[in-house]
């Protein structure tokens, strides 16, 4: 085999492989912002939704050495794992709240609870660590990574399947990956998705068909929460260790913007979030050029936007193509 | 039944008015002397604030005094009228603030209120334009430990020591290109152009000061071009740096505290792959300006330089590291470190003009 | 039930939940609390000599400055949503207007005021208005939602911001990112001394005022709010729906650029590279605190302000912690919205009262 | 004697809206277990309200109902189904992207093992139901798909997939045609006689006197006549709905010389971005004083017509000419100012912003100029006082002039949507469906306005699925099928059911060329 062929073939990988481990965060949380868009509620919340699970689930693992001295090592960073969904999507179910049994408006309380969590996990993290920064100095845990066994050596593919430093992915990687085929499954194929879509689609209808419209709203923003709580437990116990104020950094935003840029489809928002991923990769590697970094930060925001009206001139086109054939028919006798 | 709870909150309005304001707040005799710490941001940040908040807590426990942190947050408009409601307030006789984007503010304020000492640490006023006859600042030189830390990381590639990485290679992750973070560098670069005359410092900024996911995706793609060893500058991002070195099994420079010692305890793997940090010792540093202020020795209506002679700026000891780092690379390091002391060494900075 | 009386219940409910944060927090609440709701006020104390002394103008002027600042993004949120137009964007004009006023009051130099502080108020409401119409323009040519174009469109600008500031307008002297101090001749004099209370807290309610006669006397206005309450009648009408979603996104961030002019040349009067982006999201609070109501934004800036500037002087007077702050203006924020909640709690609590008097 | 088991039993029922209206007071009728029920009244007599109440969107405020005898408290349209009754509500409801049998089925959805839906289940169970009812749907088509006649089966396929024993239906014919019309009945009695027990509110008379067995009339939220068909005529129900007697039908035009055309529209043609052709070779001409009706069943080329003609959308091919100037392919304003004005089809989305007010309303043709408005600035006052003006002069039921137009009852908007685009004195009046679910007063008075209009010299074109509406007020009717027109006719030489024939396409050939 060509060994140019072979450098160059490991380099993508190797950026393939980070730009999954980047996009997985955007991942989880754009799929929960997907399934409550779809369920006719727009979650804004998902940014402190990946805070707050996040922090959980540190703080769980961490402490739950203190909780089950004698519990096998293993278990904490699972404990810390449900830890962080379930705060994760008490979240998402207190916003549910709001808006369904309170009348709030979607996006202001969507707002007020990130502002809510920002507030919450410093307070409570200097409250229980006496540290606001960060959860750096207690012993937390990682969820383990899955390693391919046996294909170490192979080039190209085993650093694609088991990362860059041949310690495999993170579960919680493959998690969100077997969650995209889920759902997208799940919203065409069972009852549950056929009627989350028809009250996202119609309101009216679905409750005139019967449907529990409250309860799939509830269940579409709480399913959101539990999928972006998966990004933030992976932010906090798998991409990293730690917690850190503000950790999310934005990405429960672009994982929002992923949606849209999606089209709302669960195949398109899964690329939207990958590219949004490669491009904070680039963002990361770029750097060594002389390019200023402000210039390289500015790529995922130009790329959305250039991607929507892409995909506009392109649906613009085809609008064209078939009107020209229409008007062909049309003019012929 | 409507008009009562905004009845209720106008009288305590009107009940706060009447109250006279800062009452109790001139320290009589006796009680101790109050001290306000005005942080520009927040705390939390692992290194600058949080080294300057130990100092104040140390001030506290040593010297007595009465202190209050007050975290600023990150608006810089509201900055200014936090800083002038401080001073105002008459609550507190001395005032802590820190960086050089607090300087101008105090440059304004102080002159105003002529009864209040100010402590600037980490930047300057123009005492030539100002009456700051109450103002004490103090700079550090910090691309003097960012020099040594050249010197050792680059002295640690020549010996090969570290399996995977190229030997003509290593990094440097900043969190924003500011001048004090730039002098840090500035002093990383010149140190290993001088241990390896050659050597590449791969440098990059991860624009923020909050986000270790992107400080790790930064230190694995240095460390995957071959680094072994990268000098984190970068606040809060610079524990995905910390965290990178752990899993690709390289190495990792901290900065301003002793940022193995975070980790001895709750993950020693990850403590053993920080060779050292560059130690900024703002604590120390106001305990000192403290201490002198108390006794009324405070030279106040100058700027102090500190730097590795004055011993506020050093290298953090690592006992779990020791092993990692030959003993020639040690001599090269403590020689650097002697010849700046003497000053026949000087390290190229950052900040325009030399110094500010 | 009136609209007022509801906001005061919500946000009394929000401060008495605040309240027993502080108390887990604290062991003096009761300061804390009352510095809060007290802490923009001035107080006055009786000299030695026995006349009057007004302290703590400083905060005062700290709330009359925030609220300025609040009521010019809330316009920038609320001139596009009488559009039905959810544009999240007042955060990049702000920025872009900030770093115009800037770099034109550098580039102009040694001029008099007459002529600098127009032209910078101009451009920095021409740059917010230019990014709101990029916003606008993809909205109406493209389709693009606007909800995500305006977010992007605010990353583009903060890293343009930090860019310019840290790369061309740069005083290399300062030790610090920052552009050089803005001539004086283009900067606003403080109204009350020691503050930086200048001739836009003015500006900003007869701003307010020009934008409820847009809308309510003008034939732009009404196109705006035509197109806002169904575009397809609109357009069967004859109204240039397209124009006037545009020109609602611009005008709009004519204002947050107005607002970033009140940064650069009143409040900072330079410009530092770590401007912190989130005043725009406080503009959407602002602008659903008034209810859509343009004429309502400037108290709901200036409630709004009173309770972040209260935040400050309650962590200034004791040893509660800023995060306390965030929590109570996130609850703020949850209670207000949330339109079915007092009548909710009125109603048990109407039901608690008459149990108790069943059994009494 | 016997007496019929009750399906559906209301006992002094009041429904209070918590902002205070009174939609329903003292409503008490019953209708008996097979029996097809007439619920009739003018708009905003309360017939919905008394509909949801059934079908548990709604709850009353005071007094019971019973469905086959028990009390019947629902609280969610679950229990209503639940209970055996379903409702075909006026405005559709069905999810657009989702297929016809996914819609039939939703909320009771055959399943597979793991939650699954079963798709070729649910394909056959429609077709199960389409067999049973003589309902003709494709159950793989998407609803978006469908014109609205076809969408209405699939609303009660969906009721019958229930298992309904009551079937509500509001206004079903508002938007069928006569054959289409004739099928439903067909349907509904068919239902009937297999059990079922059909409550039909509606406000078309013979179609009440059609259909049903009994009648019950509502007027003002009140119950004011209830009666077997058999003992009562059209004539008083119609004074038990209106509380008054009707005014004469406009008298028609008489026959004169023909003047010179004032619109000629020709070789029109519009292609739409499926590429499906929605319009072809549309030629016709109309003359001053005359009003040109369109018959067609919905989804035709009607809609299309109306909005090339408004500047609403470009002709792929042809254009129209008034007084010798083509005004197709230019933007509406454009249009406007040539002299032409619009009523559109639906007048909730794109006839009114019905969260503004009636001024605001009334302002949105004319606020660019004098002297509603001047150098940009609106003059409020002038406003105003037209709008006081118009809700006078139209007998306009509004509370004032700044009451949101949505909070109207259908009529009243619809006269001041007609008052708004008459105001100019236009050339040309395109008015589509114009007195759509408008009652009969408020429909006599917007067919007098009309005929006020063209007698003025105005050119009209009236598009129309009320027959008789056509029949009335047109000179001339042209019929519009698939997006041509297959027949024209003088308007006193066609009856409806010939008109009929040709709408279905059932028609002879069309004779002669595109111009008459």
């Amino acid at each position: 085999m060509n060994l140019d062929l072979v450098a160059t073939g490991t380099a993508a990988a190797v950026v393939a492989a980070a730009t999954l481990r980047a996009a997985t965060p955007i991942l989880f949380a754009s799929l929960g912002g997907l399934i409550s868009e779809l369920a006719g509620c727009i979650n804004v919340a998902l940014e402190g939704v990946m805070l707050v699970a996040a922090f959980a689930g540190v703080i769980t693992s961490a402490y739950s050495t203190l909780w089950f001295p004698d519990a096998p090592l293993w278990l904490h960073p699972w404990l810390g794992c449900a830890a962080g969904l379930l705060a994760g999507t008490a979240l998402a179910g207190l916003l549910a709240v709001f808006h369904l049994e309170l009348g709030a408006d979607l996006i202001v309380a969507g707002i007020g609870l990130n502002i809510l969590a920002q507030g919450l996990t410093v307070l409570l993290m200097a409250h229980l660590t006496g540290d606001k920064g960060s959860t750096a100095s207690l012993a937390s845990f990682a969820l383990p990574s899955l390693r391919w066994p046996g294909i170490g050596a192979v080039p190209v593919l085993g650093v694609l399947l088991n990362g860059d430093e041949d310690t495999g992915h993170n579960v919680l990687v493959y998690v969100a990956m077997a969650a995209t085929g889920l759902i997208a499954w799940a919203l065409r194929h069972t009852v549950f998705g056929l009627r989350l879509r028809a009250t996202g689609e119609n309101a009216e209808a679905a409750l005139a068909a019967g449907l529990p419209v409250r309860r799939l709203r509830y269940a579409g923003l709480l399913l959101s929460g539990l999928l972006a709580s998966g990004g933030g437990v992976f932010l906090g116990m798998g991409y990293l260790t730690l917690f850190q104020a503000d950790m999310a950094a934005g990405r429960g935003y672009l994982a929002l913007a992923a949606v849209f840029l999606g089209g709302r489809r669960p195949l398109g928002t899964v690329v939207a979030a990958l590219v949004f991923g490669a491009a904070s990769v680039t963002a990361a590697r770029l750097g060594q050029l002389a390019v200023p970094a402000e210039v390289v930060f500015m790529i995922p925001p130009l790329v959305t936007i250039a991607a929507l009206v892409l995909v506009k001139q392109h649906q613009r086109l085809a609008t064209r193509r078939r009107a020209a054939a229409g008007r062909a028919a049309l003019l012929s006798p | 039944m409507r008009g009562q709870p905004l009845a209720l909150v106008l009288m305590v309005m009107v009940m706060a008015v009447l109250t006279p304001a800062g009452a109790g707040a001139r320290a009589a005799d006796g009680r101790p002397q109050r001290v306000a710490f005005f942080v520009n941001g927040a705390l939390g940040d692992k290194s600058f604030f949080d080294s300057a908040a130990r100092g104040l807590r140390q001030a506290k426990a040593d010297l007595h005094l009465a202190t209050r942190t007050i975290e600023g947050g990150y608006d810089p408009t509201r900055w200014e009228s936090g800083l002038v409601d401080l001073a105002d307030s008459g609550d507190f006789p001395i005032i802590v603030t820190g960086t050089y984007t607090m300087g101008p503010l105090v440059q304004k304020v102080a002159p105003d209120y002529p009864d209040v000492t100010f402590i600037l640490f980490d930047g300057v006023v123009d005492y030539a334009h100002c009456a700051c006859h109450n103002v004490y600042s103090m700079r550090f030189r910090q691309n003097e430990g960012g020099y040594l830390a050249g010197v050792l990381a680059a002295g640690l590639m020549r010996t090969g020591a570290i399996p995977g990485a190229a030997p003509g290679l290593v990094g440097l992750v900043g969190a924003m290109p500011i001048p004090v973070i730039n002098d840090f560098a500035a002093g990383y670069v010149a140190g290993a152009q001088d241990a390896a005359p050659g050597i590449t410092v791969l440098r990059q900024f991860a624009n923020s000061f909050s986000d270790p996911a992107m400080g790790k995706e930064i230190a694995k793609a240095q460390y995957g071009q071959g680094a072994g060893v990268i000098f984190q500058v970068a606040g809060a991002t610079g524990q995905g740096v910390i965290e990178a070195a752990e899993e690709t099994g390289r190495y990792v420079i901290g900065v301003d505290s002793d940022q193995a010692a975070l980790y001895r305890v709750s993950s020693p793997r990850r403590a053993a792959r920080i060779l050292t940090s560059v130690m900024k010792n703002v604590d120390t540093a106001i305990l000192r300006a403290l201490r002198l202020w108390q006794q009324g020795r405070l030279p106040l209506g100058r700027t102090e330089s500190l730097g590795l002679k004055e011993g506020a700026i050093g290298l953090a000891d690592n006992p779990d590291a020791a092993l990692t780092v030959p003993p020639a690379v040690r001599a090269a390091v403590a020689a650097a470190r002697q010849r700046i002391i003497d000053g026949t060494l000087t390290v190229p900075t950052a900040f325009a003009g030399g110094r500010p | 039930m009136t609209e007022g009386a509801r906001i005061a219940l919500a946000v009394g409910a929000a401060l008495a939940l605040g309240f027993l944060v502080m108390a887990c927090v604290t062991d003096q609440p009761w300061a804390a609390f009352r510095a809060l709701v007290t802490g923009p006020l001035p107080s006055m104390e009786r000299a030695a000599d026995g006349r009057l002394v007004m302290h703590r103008l400083v905060r005062f002027g700290a709330w009359l400055q925030d609220a300025t600042t609040l009521t010019l993004v809330g316009l920038a949120i609320a001139i596009p949503f009488r559009a039905r137009q959810f544009s999240l964007g007042a955060d990049g004009q702000l920025f872009m207007g900030a770093l115009a006023a800037a770099a034109l009051s550098l580039g102009l130099g040694d001029v008099p005021a007459a002529i600098a502080l127009p032209l910078a108020f101009l451009a920095a409401a021409m740059a917010g208005a230019a990014w709101g119409l990029a916003a606008g323009l993809l909205k109406t040519r493209f389709e693009a939602n606007e909800i995500v174009t305006t977010l992007m469109l605010n990353v583009v600008a903060v890293q343009v911001y930090r860019l310019i500031v840290g790369r061309v307008l740069n005083d290399p002297t300062a030790g610090f990112i920052t552009t050089p101090p803005l001539p004086g001749a283009a900067t606003l004099g403080p109204l009350i001394a020691r503050t930086n209370v200048t001739a836009m807290v003015l500006v900003a309610p007869a701003a307010v005022a020009a934008v409820v006669f847009l809308l309510r006397r003008t034939t732009l206005g009404y196109e705006i709010d035509l197109a806002g309450a169904n575009p397809w009648f609109a357009a069967r009408a004859g109204v240039p729906v397209a124009r006037a979603t545009v020109l609602a996104f611009a005008l709009g961030g004519a204002f947050a650029g107005l607002a970033g002019f009140h940064v650069s040349n009143a409040l900072l009067k330079r410009l530092p590279v770590d401007l912190t982006p989130g005043m725009g999201l406080e503009g959407i609070v602002v602008a659903l605190l008034a209810r859509g109501r343009v004429a309502a934004l400037p108290l709901a800036a200036l409630g709004y302000a009173y309770l972040r500037v209260g935040a400050q002087a309650m962590e200034r007077a004791t040893d509660v912690p800023r995060e306390v702050v965030l929590v109570i203006q996130a609850l703020i924020i949850l209670f207000v919205v949330s339109d079915r909640l007092a009548p909710l709690a009125l109603g048990s609590l109407r039901r608690v009262w008459m149990r108790i008097g069943r059994t009494a | 004697m016997t007496v019929a088991p009750l399906a559906i039993a209301l006992e002094d029922v009041e429904k209070r809206y918590p902002n205070g209206t009174l939609a329903n007071s003292g409503v008490s009728f019953t209708v008996a277990a097979g029996e097809i029920h007439a619920l009739v009244g003018e708009n905003g007599a309360g017939k919905s309200t008394v509909m949801k109440m059934l079908y548990g969107l709604e709850r009353p405020t005071a007094g019971a109902l019973r469905i086959h005898g028990l009390l019947a408290d629902f609280r969610h349209p679950g229990d209503a189904i639940a209970a055996g009754v379903g409702l075909v509500a006026q405005h559709l409801n069905l999810v657009p992207s989702l297929t016809v049998a996914e819609n039939v089925v939703l909320g009771h959805e055959p399943r597979k093992p793991g939650g699954r839906l079963d798709r070729v289940a649910a394909a056959a169970r429609v077709r199960e139901l389409v067999g049973q009812s003589g309902l003709a749907v494709d159950p793989a088509a998407t609803v978006a798909s469908l014109p609205v006649g076809v969408r209405q089966r699939v609303e009660i396929l969906k009721v019958l997939h229930r298992g309904a024993r009551i079937i509500l239906l509001d206004e079903p014919t508002a938007v069928l045609t006569p054959p289409e019309t004739a099928t439903l009945f067909a349907t509904l009695r068919h239902l009937a006689a297999a059990g079922h027990t059909v409550l039909v509110i509606t406000h078309k008379l013979d179609e009440v006197k059609a259909l049903a067995g009994g009648v019950t009339v509502l007027c003002q939220g009140r119950v004011t006549g209830n009666a077997r068909m058999a003992d009562v005529n059209e004539g008083t129900l119609a004074r038990l709905m209106v509380g008054r007697d009707l005014p004469p039908p406009p008298p028609r035009r008489p026959a004169g010389a023909r003047l010179a055309p004032r619109v000629i529209a020709r070789d029109l043609g519009y292609v739409d971005g499926d590429g499906a052709i929605r319009l072809r070779d549309v030629g016709f001409e109309v003359a001053p004083g005359e009003i040109l009706g369109i018959a067609g069943v919905e989804g035709n080329g009607q809609d299309v017509l109306a909005r090339l003609l408004s500047g609403a959308a470009v002709p792929t091919t042809g254009d129209a000419r008034l007084d010798g100037r083509v005004f197709t392919g230019l933007s509406p304003r454009a249009a406007r100012s040539l002299g032409v004005a619009v009523v559109t089809e639906d007048r909730l989305h794109d006839g009114a912003a019905p969260t503004l007010s009636i001024v605001d309303n009334l302002l949105a043709t004319r606020y660019a100029q004098p002297p509603l408005s001047r150098r940009g600035l609106i003059d409020r006052g002038t406003a105003r006082r037209w709008a006081e003006a118009v809700i006078a002069g139209f007998d306009v039921r509004a509370t004032g002039p700044h009451q949101p137009i949505g909070a109207l009852s259908g009529g009243n908007m619809q006269k001041l949507i007609l008052a708004r685009e008459i105001a100019d004195a236009p050339a040309f009046l395109v008015a589509s469906q114009p007195t759509r679910g408008v009652d009969i007063a408020a429909a006599a008075a917007l067919h007098t306005r009309l005929v006020a209009l063209r007698d003025q010299g105005a050119a009209i074109l009236l598009i129309s699925a009320d027959l008789d509406e056509l029949l009335v007020l047109s000179d001339r009717i042209a019929v519009l099928y698939r997006g041509r027109i297959v027949a024209r006719f003088e308007a006193g030489a066609v009856d409806a059911r010939t008109l009929g024939l040709h709408m279905t396409g059932l028609g002879p050939e069309p004779k002669g060329g595109d111009h008459d």
